[in-house]
C-alpha cells in the first residue's frame, strides 16, 4: 500500500505558470505550490485486509527482529558508539541546534519546532524500551482495529484511550517519529522499505502526539463500496492544510504562493489561514492562442452526456463517450490523455466499452494504456507510453484525477496533444474523511459544503487537463466532456488562463462539432509561426521591458 | 463574383502567418460579442476562420464586387521571390538538379477522409498528378518514381522513371486506400531503391501523409539513421496534423515538415517541392557526366528502336551518336552504350534555375514617370498602362539593370515562368 | 445558343439566296465583301484568301491537296459556300476539269482592302459642324436604353416606353411570329417570341433585320438596297455623326426605323441632321457579339423555386416576371418564386417549360 | 455559348520582325517591298475578322520595340486603319535609325553577321500575349510569328530558350518564317517545342502567298490542312566553354551546364570534380 506523506512533497516546487515573467520570484524568499499542501487528507493508512494481514505478521516480525538485531548490535558495538547514540538521545536539542535550521523543517516540515528542540524523554531513550512501547503500540492499534464500528474521534481521546490502555503518554508517542529515526541512523539501516511499516506507525504515533486539532482518527471496519468484506481501516486525516503550510509562514518573511491552479483565489487564504499581501492572478501570455478548451455537452446523437450518479452507468453516455474517444484518437496526432472521476468508474467504463467493441476500435488508432493504483506498473504504462508516442504510433493513457498521473506527471508537447477530462471529479461524497474534513472547514472557516466541493472539483479538473500544455511553444486541446460544465457556476471556477481561452462558441459543443474545431486547430497550430511574439504580443520580457514596466509601476 | 472574393480570402487567409492571427483574432471578438447562449454550428465554423465574406466591398451603386486581391497576391508573390533570391545570394548557387524522387503516397484507411472534398485520397493524387508534370517541367533530367503505402505494407507503384506520362497513369489506376500506415516500410523500402541511383544524384523522397500515426515493424529511429547515412533527403506533407515523428524524421533528414490547411494550401505545399533544392554539398557528389545530344533520323531511315523493339522510320526516333542505335524518346539511356541520351532543351529548362532573374524593386506610383525615360506611363513588358481607373493603386516596379518598369502582372509572370527581363534581353549591352 | 448561328447563318443564306445579277451588284461594294467574307466559315475564309491574288482558275483536285485527306466534307462544305456566294466561280476547261477562278469584283475589292486597310463608306461630318457629339459610352447606354425598351415592348405591348413609340412598320415587323396578336386584345408573346428573349443581342438584331428586310419587300423596297446599306451602316465608325444628305430616301425611311431600335441615334443640327451609329450598328456585320453587349448577371434557383437574379435591368426583370412571380427588387438583385400560376400563366402564353428551365 | 462557336476564329497575332540593318543590307529581298508584304499580311488578318488582334514588333540588333497594336487602331475606329499604318511605317523608320544609333553608340558589335534581339522579342510578345490572357475569359487565341533574317546569336541561347518553354507552357505556339539564307537553329527549336509552324519559303518575292496560307489561318482550322511538316530539328547542344555544337559532350551534374571536354571545375556553378566515384559513407556528415 502506497503511504503518501503528501505534506513532503509541500517543499518549494520551482515556480512553472506563468513561466513568463523572469524577475517574479527575485524578491522571495521561498515560493511554494499551493496544489499539494491543500491535499494533506488522508495521512496514514494501515491495512489489515486479509492479504494484508501476512505484511501486518512481517510487520511484527520485523519489530521483533529489527528488536533482536538491535540487542545483537548492542552487543556487537564497542562502548563508545554507544555512548554517543545515548549522548545524541540526550541532548538532542544540542544536536538539532548545530543542524541548519532549514534542514530541519525541511526534514520534518509537519512537526514544529518546539517538538524538536525538546529532548527525548528517558523512558524511550534506551532502544529495548522503545521498542517495548512500539509493541504495545502496535498491539493496541491491532486491538482498535478489531472493531465493528465506524469510530470517528479527536486525538485527544484517542490519545487517552492509548494512554490508558497502552500506557503510553503523549510525549512519548510524539518522539517515535524521532526516535526510530535516530535508531536507524545508528544502527546504519539502510534498506528501509523493510521497516517501512513500523516507520508508518511511528509517524501516526507522532502525529496524534503532537496535534490536538485539525485531525481525526477514523477507524472504519468495512469499505463503503463492499461493506461486506470486511477490511479494516484506521486513517488519520487532517483536515487543516493550514497546518502543513505552517511552518512556511513562520520561517520566511516572504512567502510567494503561486500555481496554476489557484481559484477562486479568494478561497485560498481562508483555507490556509492567513491573510495575502497582494493576491493576483495573472492572464497567461501567449504567441498565438495554443490551448483549445471545449465543453462537450453532448454526444453525436445530441443526447446530454454526464457521469452523474443516475446517468453515469447509462449505455447510451458510455457509448457517447467512447464514440467521443473514438473519433477524438482518429483526429488527433500522437498523445491524448484522458482522466476519469475515480477508478472504479474507470474500470467501469473501460469495460463496457470493451464490450461494445468500441475499445477495439480506438486500438486500431492508438495504444492504450491505464493507470493503477500500483506505481510500479503505472510508471511502466507511461514509459510506453512516452515510447508509443515517439515512434508515431500514438498512444492514449486512461488516468484518474486526483491520481499520482494527475498530480505530478506532465504530458507537454506530444505526449497530450488532447486531454479529455470524463466527468466532473467530485470527491467521493460519502467517505468519511470528506465528511469529516467538511464539518470541520464549516465549523473552522466557515466555508460551505457544497463550494468546498465544486471548488476542490474543478480544481482538480483544471490540474488535469494543466498537465497538457507546460510552455508556449506547446500546444493542446483540453476537452471538458460532461454537461455540468456547461452550467456557469462549474465553468466560472475554472483558472482564467483556461477561461480566457474558451471561446463561447465552445461551451456546448456536440462530437461533431468538437471533431471539427480539433480539426482546424491542429492543423492551425501545425503552421509555423514566429516563437518570439510579435508587436502587441510580446511573451519574451527583456530587461529594459521590465524596467519600463517598474518605471510605470512607480508613476501610477 | 462571388467566387473571386471568396477564392481570394481562402487562398490569402491560410498563406500569410500574420492574415492567420488577424482572423484568428477578429474570429475571437467575432465569437465574444456573440451573446452567451449563442453557438456557431459547425457549417458555421467552417466559414468563421477565412471570413471572405469581409473581402467584398460594396461598390456606389450598391453592387457587390470583390476586394481585388492583386495587390495581395503580388505582396506575397514578391515575399516568397526575395526569400527564394536571399536564399540563392551567393552568385554561383549550387542546384541539385539532377533530382531522384520517390513520392509516397498514403493511401491507409485515413486518406478516405471526407474533410478533402471530395476525399483526401482524391485531392492529394489529383495535385500529385499536377506536382509531377511541374515537377519534370523544372527539373527534367530528374527522375520520379511513385511508392504507396497500404495495410501496412507498401509497395512501388512505378519504378523510378524519367517520363511523367506512366507515372500519372499509374497513380490513377490505384486509387484504393484501407488499413493502416508504416513510415518504417516506406523509408526502408525507398531506401532500398535510392541507394542503387548514382552517386551524382540528389536522393529525395515527398511523403504525402494523411494517416495520423504508423504502426511500423521494427524501431525507426534506426530507419531514420540509415536514410540519413545516405543522404536522403526526406520531406512529408501532413494533411492532417502535425505529428512529432514526421517532424523527427524531416529534422533528421535535412527535409521540409509542412502541414495543410486546405486543398489551395496543400497544392501550394506540394509545388514549393518542384524546384530543386539548393544542393547542400556533401549530399551528391559533384561529377562530370557524359552525355549525347542524339538527333532526329533523317526521314527516309527505317530502324528498329532499341526501347520497344518495333520498327519505326527514323524520324520519331533519335539516333545514339554513340553507337548509333534508335530510341524512341529522351531523355533517355541508350540501351546498348549506356550512354545517357538528352536533348539540349531538356538542359535549358533548368538554366534558368542557374540565371535567374534577380527581384525588381518596387516604384511607388508618386513619380511614376520621372525614372523610366522609355518605360513611361505604360509596362515596358505588356505595353499596359499603370493609371488604370478600377485599381487605385498603380504600384509598378522597376528592372534594376535595365530600369525598365513593369506592371506588376508582367513582373509575376517574368519572374515564375519567363525567366528574361525583357528589358535586359533587348539591349544589346546587356544580352549577352 | 444554337439558335443565333441559324439566325446569322440564314442572313448570309438570304444575301445568297439573291440572283447572280443582284450578288455581283451588291459585291460593288467593298463593304459587302468585307462582310460577306467574314460571315464565311473559317477554312472559306482562308481559300479566299490564298485565291486573293490568283488570277487564273485553279483546279479543284489541286485544292483539295490543301487539305489532309480526312477532313474533305469540311473542304467541300468550304467550297460550296464559296461558290453559293459567288465568291468563287466555277470553270470548266475543255477537259472538262472543274477549276475555280475568284469572282473578280470580289478579288478587286478585297485587293484593294489589303492595299489601304478599308477606307470608308463616307467621310464623317467634320466636328466644326456638328454639336457636341454623345461619348462612347452615353451613346451605348442609349443604344442599349433603346434595344431594351423595344423589347420591353415585345414583351408587355400595353406599356409603351417614354418617347420611343414604334412605327406601324416596325410593329408589323414584330407581328410576324414574336407577337400572336388576335385581334382586339393586345398583342402578346408566342413561343419563338419567347425563344427571341433569350437570344444574344446580335443574333435578335439579325432576327430583326431579317424580318425587317423581308417585310421591305412587302413594302416594295428592294431588299438588296437595304441589305448593302445595313452592312454599310456597320462599317461606319463608333459615334462618329454622318450627314443624312448623304443617303438616299429609302436609307433615310429605313434609318428612322432603325433609330427606334437604337442602332443609329439622330442628331438634329442648326441646319442639316446626321445619324450616329451605334455599337449595335457596328456590330451588324460581326460574326460574334462581344461581351460587353451581352449583359452581365446570373440567376440562383433554389429548390424551392425561389428565384435570386442579379441584375440591373429592367429587361431581365420583366423577363423573368414572364413566369415567375417577382416578389421584390433590390438595386442589383431581383428576388421572385416560380408559383404554380406564374408558370401556368406562362404555358398560357406558349411558353414551354424546356424554354424556361433554359432562360434560367 | 456562342463565343464558343466562333471563337476558334478570333486570334491574336503577335508577329516579330527582324529589322537588323546589316542583313537587310545584303537581303535578297528589299526591306521596302518586305515590308509591303507584311502590311497585306496584317490586313488580310484583320480582314477575315474585325475582332482579330495584330501587334508587331520589331526587333532591331540593339533593341526591340513595338510598332502596330491593331487594338489601338481600331479604338480610333476602324477607319483610319490606313493612318494607323502610316504611322507603322513612319514609326519602325523611326526605329530603324534609332536602333543602328544606339548600335552605333556602344560599338561591341558592328559586324555584320551580327543577330537581332530575338529574346528580347519574344520576352515583350509573351508578356503581351500574358496581358491578353489576364484580359477575360473570351480573349483571343494568341500566336507568334517570327519573321526572321539574321542569323542566331548564340549568345541568347538561354534567353531563347526560357521564351520558348514559358510559350510552351501557356501554349503559345511559335510560327516562324525564315526570311534569311540559312535556317535558324532556334527558331526551329522553338517551332518544333511549341508545335508552330516552321517554314523557308524559297521564293521571297511571293512571300504574301506564303504568309497568306500557312500563317494567315487561325489555329483552329490549321488542324484540316497540310501545313510544311518541320524535318530535321538540331537538338545538338552548344558547349557552354567554346559555344560550339557538339553532339557528345560532359554535362556538370549540379549545374548542368554542358562541356565539349573534361574540366577539372565546372566554370558556371564552380563545384570540383573527382574522377573516381566518391562513396557516400566515407564523406564527413555536416549534420552533426
Amino acid at each position: 500500500m502506497p503511504i503518501s506523506w503528501s505534506t513532503a512533497t509541500s517543499t518549494c516546487s520551482t515556480p512553472r505558470w506563468p513561466a513568463s515573467c523572469p524577475g517574479r520570484c527575485r524578491r522571495s524568499v521561498s515560493s511554494c505550490s499551493t496544489r499539494h499542501t491543500t491535499s494533506i487528507t488522508s495521512a496514514l493508512r494501515l491495512s489489515v485486509s486479509a492479504s494484508a494481514s501476512r505484511r501486518w505478521k512481517a510487520l511484527n516480525e520485523t519489530c521483533g527482529a529489527s528488536r533482536k538485531r538491535l540487542i545483537g548490535r548492542f552487543k556487537a558495538t564497542d562502548a563508545n558508539r554507544l555512548r554517543a547514540e545515548y549522548n545524541r538521545l540526550v541532548d538532542g536539542l544540542a544536536q538539532r541546534g548545530n543542524l541548519p535550521i532549514s534542514d530541519a523543517w525541511l526534514a520534518n516540515p509537519a512537526l514544529p519546532d518546539d517538538i524538536l528542540k525538546e529532548a527525548v524523554p528517558g523512558n524511550i531513550r534506551r532502544a529495548e524500551h522503545f521498542l517495548a512501547v512500539l509493541r504495545r503500540l502496535v498491539r493496541f492499534l491491532d486491538g482498535r482495529l478489531e472493531t465493528e464500528t465506524v469510530e470517528n474521534e479527536m486525538p485527544v481521546s484517542f490519545v487517552a484511550s492509548i494512554h490508558s490502555q497502552a500506557g503510553i503518554d503523549q510525549k512519548m508517542l510524539r518522539f517515535c517519529y524521532d526516535r526510530l529515526h535516530s535508531l536507524m541512523l545508528t544502527l546504519e539501516i539502510t534498506d528501509t522499505d523493510e521497516f517501512m511499516h513500523i516507520q508508518t506507525i511511528c509517524d501516526f504515533a507522532t502525529l496524534i502526539g503532537t496535534y490536538t486539532r485539525g485531525f481525526s482518527i477514523i477507524t472504519e471496519p468495512y469499505d463503503e463500496r463492499m461493506p461486506d468484506i470486511r477490511d479494516p481501516v484506521i486513517q488519520l486525516s487532517c483536515h487543516d492544510a493550514s497546518l502543513a503550510i505552517q511552518p512556511v509562514f513562520d520561517r520566511f518573511q516572504t512567502v510567494v504562493i503561486t500555481s496554476g491552479t489557484l481559484s477562486p483565489i479568494d478561497l485560498y487564504p481562508r483555507l490556509l489561514n492567513f491573510n495575502p499581501v497582494i493576491s493576483r492572478s495573472f492572464t497567461m501570455s501567449l504567441t498565438r492562442d495554443c490551448i483549445c478548451p471545449m465543453v462537450l455537452t453532448r454526444g453525436s446523437d445530441q443526447l446530454p452526456v454526464s457521469t452523474k450518479f443516475d446517468m453515469r452507468s447509462d449505455p447510451g453516455v458510455v457509448r457517447n463517450y467512447g464514440r467521443l474517444l473514438l473519433e477524438m484518437s482518429s483526429a488527433v496526432p500522437d498523445g491524448i490523455v484522458c482522466f476519469f472521476v475515480s477508478y472504479s468508474y474507470m474500470d467501469g467504463i473501460v469495460n463496457s466499452w470493451n464490450e461494445m467493441g468500441i475499445l477495439q476500435d480506438i486500438m486500431q488508432h492508438k495504444l492504450v494504456f491505464i493507470e493503477t493504483p500500483d506505481v510500479v506498473e503505472t510508471t511502466l504504462a507511461l514509459d510506453n507510453y512516452r515510447k508509443a508516442c515517439d515512434c508515431g504510433r500514438g498512444a492514449i493513457f486512461f488516468s484518474v484525477a486526483r491520481g499520482k498521473v494527475a498530480e505530478g506527471i506532465d504530458f507537454d508537447r506530444h505526449y497530450g496533444r488532447l486531454v479529455i477530462m470524463f466527468g466532473v471529479p467530485f470527491q467521493y461524497t460519502l467517505s468519511r474523511i470528506l465528511l469529516a474534513r467538511l464539518e470541520y472547514l464549516r465549523e473552522t472557516f466557515q466555508i460551505k459544503e457544497g463550494d468546498f466541493l465544486t471548488f476542490d472539483a474543478l480544481r482538480q479538473a483544471a490540474q488535469c487537463v494543466g498537465r497538457v500544455i507546460r510552455s508556449k511553444a506547446d500546444y493542446g486541446m483540453m476537452i471538458f466532456a460532461d454537461k455540468r460544465y456547461s452550467r456557469h457556476d462549474k465553468r466560472s471556477k475554472l483558472p482564467g488562463w483556461i477561461l480566457s481561452h474558451l471561446h463561447d462558441a465552445h461551451l456546448n459543443l456536440s462530437t461533431d462539432m468538437a471533431l471539427h474545431i480539433a480539426r482546424e486547430f491542429l492543423r492551425r497550430m501545425a503552421q509555423p509561426y514566429d516563437k518570439m511574439g510579435s508587436g502587441g504580443n510580446k511573451t519574451l520580457l527583456t530587461e529594459e521591458d521590465l524596467q519600463n514596466m517598474a518605471q510605470d509601476a512607480m508613476e501610477m | 463574383m462571388y467566387g473571386g472574393g471568396g477564392g481570394g480570402g481562402g487562398f490569402n487567409a491560410p498563406s500569410t502567418a500574420s492574415g492567420r492571427r488577424r482572423n484568428q483574432e477578429d474570429e475571437e471578438e467575432e465569437e465574444e460579442e456573440a451573446g452567451e447562449g449563442r453557438v456557431l454550428e459547425a457549417w458555421e465554423r467552417a466559414y468563421a476562420d477565412d471570413r471572405s465574406w469581409e473581402a467584398l466591398q460594396e461598390d456606389d451603386s450598391g453592387l457587390l464586387r470583390p476586394i481585388d486581391t492583386k495587390t495581395l497576391v503580388h505582396a506575397q508573390y514578391r515575399r516568397r521571390l526575395l526569400l527564394r533570391s536571399a536564399a540563392t545570394a551567393a552568385a554561383r548557387i549550387q542546384k541539385g538538379l539532377i533530382r531522384y524522387l520517390y513520392i509516397v503516397i498514403d493511401l491507409s484507411r485515413a486518406a478516405s477522409e471526407m474533410d478533402y472534398r471530395p476525399s483526401r485520397m482524391a485531392v492529394v493524387a489529383k495535385h500529385a498528378e499536377a506536382f509531377i508534370r511541374e515537377f519534370f517541367d523544372q527539373n527534367p533530367l530528374s527522375h520520379v518514381g511513385i511508392v504507396t503505402i497500404k495495410d501496412g505494407i507498401c509497395h512501388r507503384l512505378t519504378e523510378i522513371g524519367g517520363s511523367p506520362e506512366s507515372q500519372i497513369k499509374a497513380l490513377m489506376g490505384k486509387l484504393e486506400c484501407s488499413g493502416d500506415s508504416s513510415l518504417q516500410n516506406a523509408l526502408e523500402l525507398v531506401h532500398g531503391y535510392l541507394d542503387q541511383v548514382p552517386s551524382y544524384g540528389h536522393k529525395e523522397i515527398l511523403i504525402l501523409y494523411s494517416a495520423l500515426n504508423t504502426c511500423d515493424p521494427g524501431d525507426i529511429m534506426e530507419t531514420i539513421e540509415k536514410c540519413k547515412k545516405s543522404k536522403i533527403r526526406c520531406s512529408i506533407i501532413g494533411l492532417a496534423a502535425e505529428i512529432f515523428i514526421c517532424k523527427h524524421i524531416c529534422e533528421e533528414t535535412g527535409g521540409s515538415y509542412t502541414i495543410a490547411l486546405d486543398e489551395s494550401h496543400f497544392k501550394e505545399l506540394l509545388l514549393e517541392h518542384a524546384p530543386p533544392s539548393p544542393a547542400i554539398a556533401e549530399y551528391a557528389a559533384a561529377n562530370l557526366i557524359k552525355m549525347g545530344f542524339p538527333q532526329r533520323g533523317a526521314e527516309d531511315l527505317i530502324s528498329i528502336c532499341s526501347c520497344h523493339k518495333k520498327i519505326k522510320s527514323g524520324a520519331e526516333g533519335y539516333i545514339c551518336p554513340r553507337c548509333k542505335v534508335n530510341v524512341c524518346e529522351l531523355p533517355t539511356e541508350c540501351r546498348t552504350c549506356g550512354l545517357t541520351l538528352v536533348s539540349s532543351p531538356h538542359l535549358a529548362r533548368s538554366y534558368h534555375h542557374l540565371f535567374p532573374v534577380q527581384p525588381f524593386d518596387e516604384v511607388s506610383s508618386i513619380y511614376p514617370n520621372k525614372l523610366g525615360q522609355k518605360g513611361g506611363q505604360k509596362c515596358y513588358g505588356c505595353q499596359q498602362s499603370f493609371i488604370n481607373p478600377d485599381s487605385q493603386s498603380s504600384l509598378h516596379v522597376r528592372c534594376p539593370k535595365c530600369n525598365q518598369h513593369f506592371c506588376l502582372d508582367c513582373d509575376i509572370y517574368i519572374h515564375e515562368s519567363l525567366h528574361n527581363c525583357p528589358g535586359c534581353e533587348s539591349q544589346r549591352s546587356s544580352s549577352s | 445558343m444554337p439558335q443565333v448561328m441559324v439566325v446569322a447563318r440564314n442572313f448570309m443564306d438570304m444575301v445568297a439566296a439573291l440572283p447572280a445579277s443582284k450578288l455581283d451588284m451588291l459585291y460593288d461594294s467593298a463593304f459587302i465583301c468585307e462582310a460577306v467574307l467574314r460571315s464565311l466559315p473559317p477554312l472559306a475564309k482562308k481559300y479566299a484568301l490564298q485565291m486573293l491574288y490568283v488570277s487564273a482558275p485553279v483546279v479543284a483536285s489541286a485544292m483539295e491537296e490543301w487539305v489532309l485527306s480526312d477532313y474533305a466534307t469540311k473542304h467541300r462544305v468550304a467550297i460550296d459556300k464559296l461558290l453559293q456566294l459567288r465568291v468563287f466561280v466555277e470553270v470548266r476547261d475543255r477537259r472538262k476539269e472543274v477549276s475555280y477562278k475568284m469572282n473578280q469584283k470580289f478579288q478587286g475589292n478585297m485587293q484593294k482592302y489589303l492595299v489601304d486597310g478599308g477606307s470608308l463608306p463616307r467621310e464623317p461630318m467634320p466636328s466644326s459642324v456638328t454639336a457636341r457629339l454623345p461619348t462612347l459610352t452615353e451613346l451605348e447606354a442609349y443604344a442599349l436604353e433603346q434595344w431594351e425598351c423595344f423589347l420591353l415592348q415585345l414583351i408587355n405591348s400595353s406599356q409603351i416606353e417614354g418617347g420611343s413609340s414604334f412605327s406601324l412598320s416596325m410593329m408589323r415587323t414584330f407581328q410576324r411570329g414574336l407577337l400572336s396578336s388576335r385581334d382586339g386584345e393586345a398583342p402578346r408573346l408566342t413561343e419563338n417570341g419567347f425563344q427571341f428573349l433569350l437570344m444574344e443581342t446580335n443574333a435578335q438584331l439579325w432576327y430583326i433585320m431579317r424580318e425587317y428586310i423581308s417585310s421591305a419587300e412587302e413594302r416594295g423596297v428592294d431588299p438588296t438596297e437595304l441589305i448593302s446599306f445595313l452592312l454599310e451602316l456597320s462599317f461606319h465608325t463608333l459615334g462618329e455623326a454622318y450627314s443624312l444628305n448623304t443617303l438616299t430616301d429609302v436609307q433615310r425611311i429605313a434609318i428612322r426605323d432603325l433609330a427606334e431600335l437604337g442602332l443609329v441615334k439622330l442628331q438634329q443640327g442648326r441646319k442639316d441632321s446626321w445619324f450616329i451609329p451605334t455599337k449595335l450598328a457596328t456590330n451588324l456585320s460581326a460574326s460574334l457579339s462581344d461581351s460587353s453587349s451581352s449583359k452581365e448577371g446570373f440567376v440562383v434557383v433554389e429548390t424551392n423555386f425561389r428565384m435570386y437574379a442579379y441584375s440591373t435591368s429592367r429587361l431581365h426583370c420583366e423577363i423573368l416576371r414572364l413566369f415567375s412571380r417577382i416578389e421584390y427588387q433590390l438595386p442589383n438583385l431581383i428576388v421572385g418564386a416560380i408559383t404554380k400560376e406564374s408558370i401556368y400563366g406562362a404555358f398560357e402564353n406558349g411558353i414551354t417549360a424546356e424554354q424556361v428551365s433554359l432562360a434560367l | 455559348m456562342t463565343s464558343k462557336v466562333y471563337s476558334d476564329d478570333v486570334s491574336l497575332a503577335v508577329v516579330v520582325v527582324d529589322t537588323n540593318p546589316f542583313f537587310w543590307a545584303s537581303a535578297a529581298l528589299p526591306f521596302a517591298d518586305f515590308f509591303a508584304h507584311l502590311i497585306h499580311y496584317v490586313n488580310s488578318l484583320l480582314l477575315l475578322n474585325h475582332l482579330n488582334h495584330v501587334v508587331v514588333i520589331a526587333t532591331g540588333v540593339s533593341s526591340c520595340t513595338y510598332i502596330f497594336d491593331s487594338s489601338d487602331a481600331s479604338a480610333s475606329g476602324s477607319a483610319d486603319v490606313a493612318a494607323t499604318f502610316a504611322k507603322a511605317s513612319r514609326k519602325i523608320e523611326e526605329f530603324i535609325a534609332q536602333d543602328a544609333r544606339c548600335t552605333a553608340s556602344n560599338g561591341s558589335v558592328a559586324d555584320s553577321n551580327s543577330a537581332s534581339l530575338l529574346s528580347g522579342a519574344l520576352s515583350l510578345a509573351l508578356c503581351y500575349i500574358q496581358r491578353v490572357f489576364r484580359s477575360g475569359t473570351r480573349h483571343p487565341q494568341p500566336r507568334i510569328l517570327c519573321l526572321q533574317g539574321s542569323p542566331d546569336g548564340p549568345e541568347q541561347y538561354v534567353a531563347v530558350m526560357n521564351s520558348i518553354f514559358s510559350a510552351q507552357r501557356s501554349m503559345v505556339p511559335i510560327d516562324s518564317c525564315i526570311v534569311g539564307a540559312q535556317d535558324s537553329a532556334f527558331l526551329q527549336q522553338a517551332s518544333y517545342i511549341t508545335s508552330g509552324v516552321y517554314l523557308k519559303p524559297q521564293e521571297l518575292s511571293g512571300l504574301f502567298q506564303y504568309l497568306a496560307a500557312v500563317f494567315a489561318t487561325d489555329l483552329h482550322s490549321r488542324t484540316f490542312l497540310r501545313l510544311p511538316k518541320t524535318l530535321g530539328v538540331d537538338f545538338r547542344a552548344s558547349c557552354f566553354c567554346h559555344k560550339k555544337t557538339i553532339d557528345m559532350g560532359y554535362v556538370c551534374s549540379v549545374c548542368l551546364s554542358i562541356f565539349c571536354k573534361y574540366h577539372k571545375k565546372c566554370s558556371t556553378c564552380g563545384s570540383e570534380f573527382n574522377r573516381v566515384m566518391p562513396d557516400l559513407n566515407s564523406m564527413p556528415d555536416q549534420r552533426q
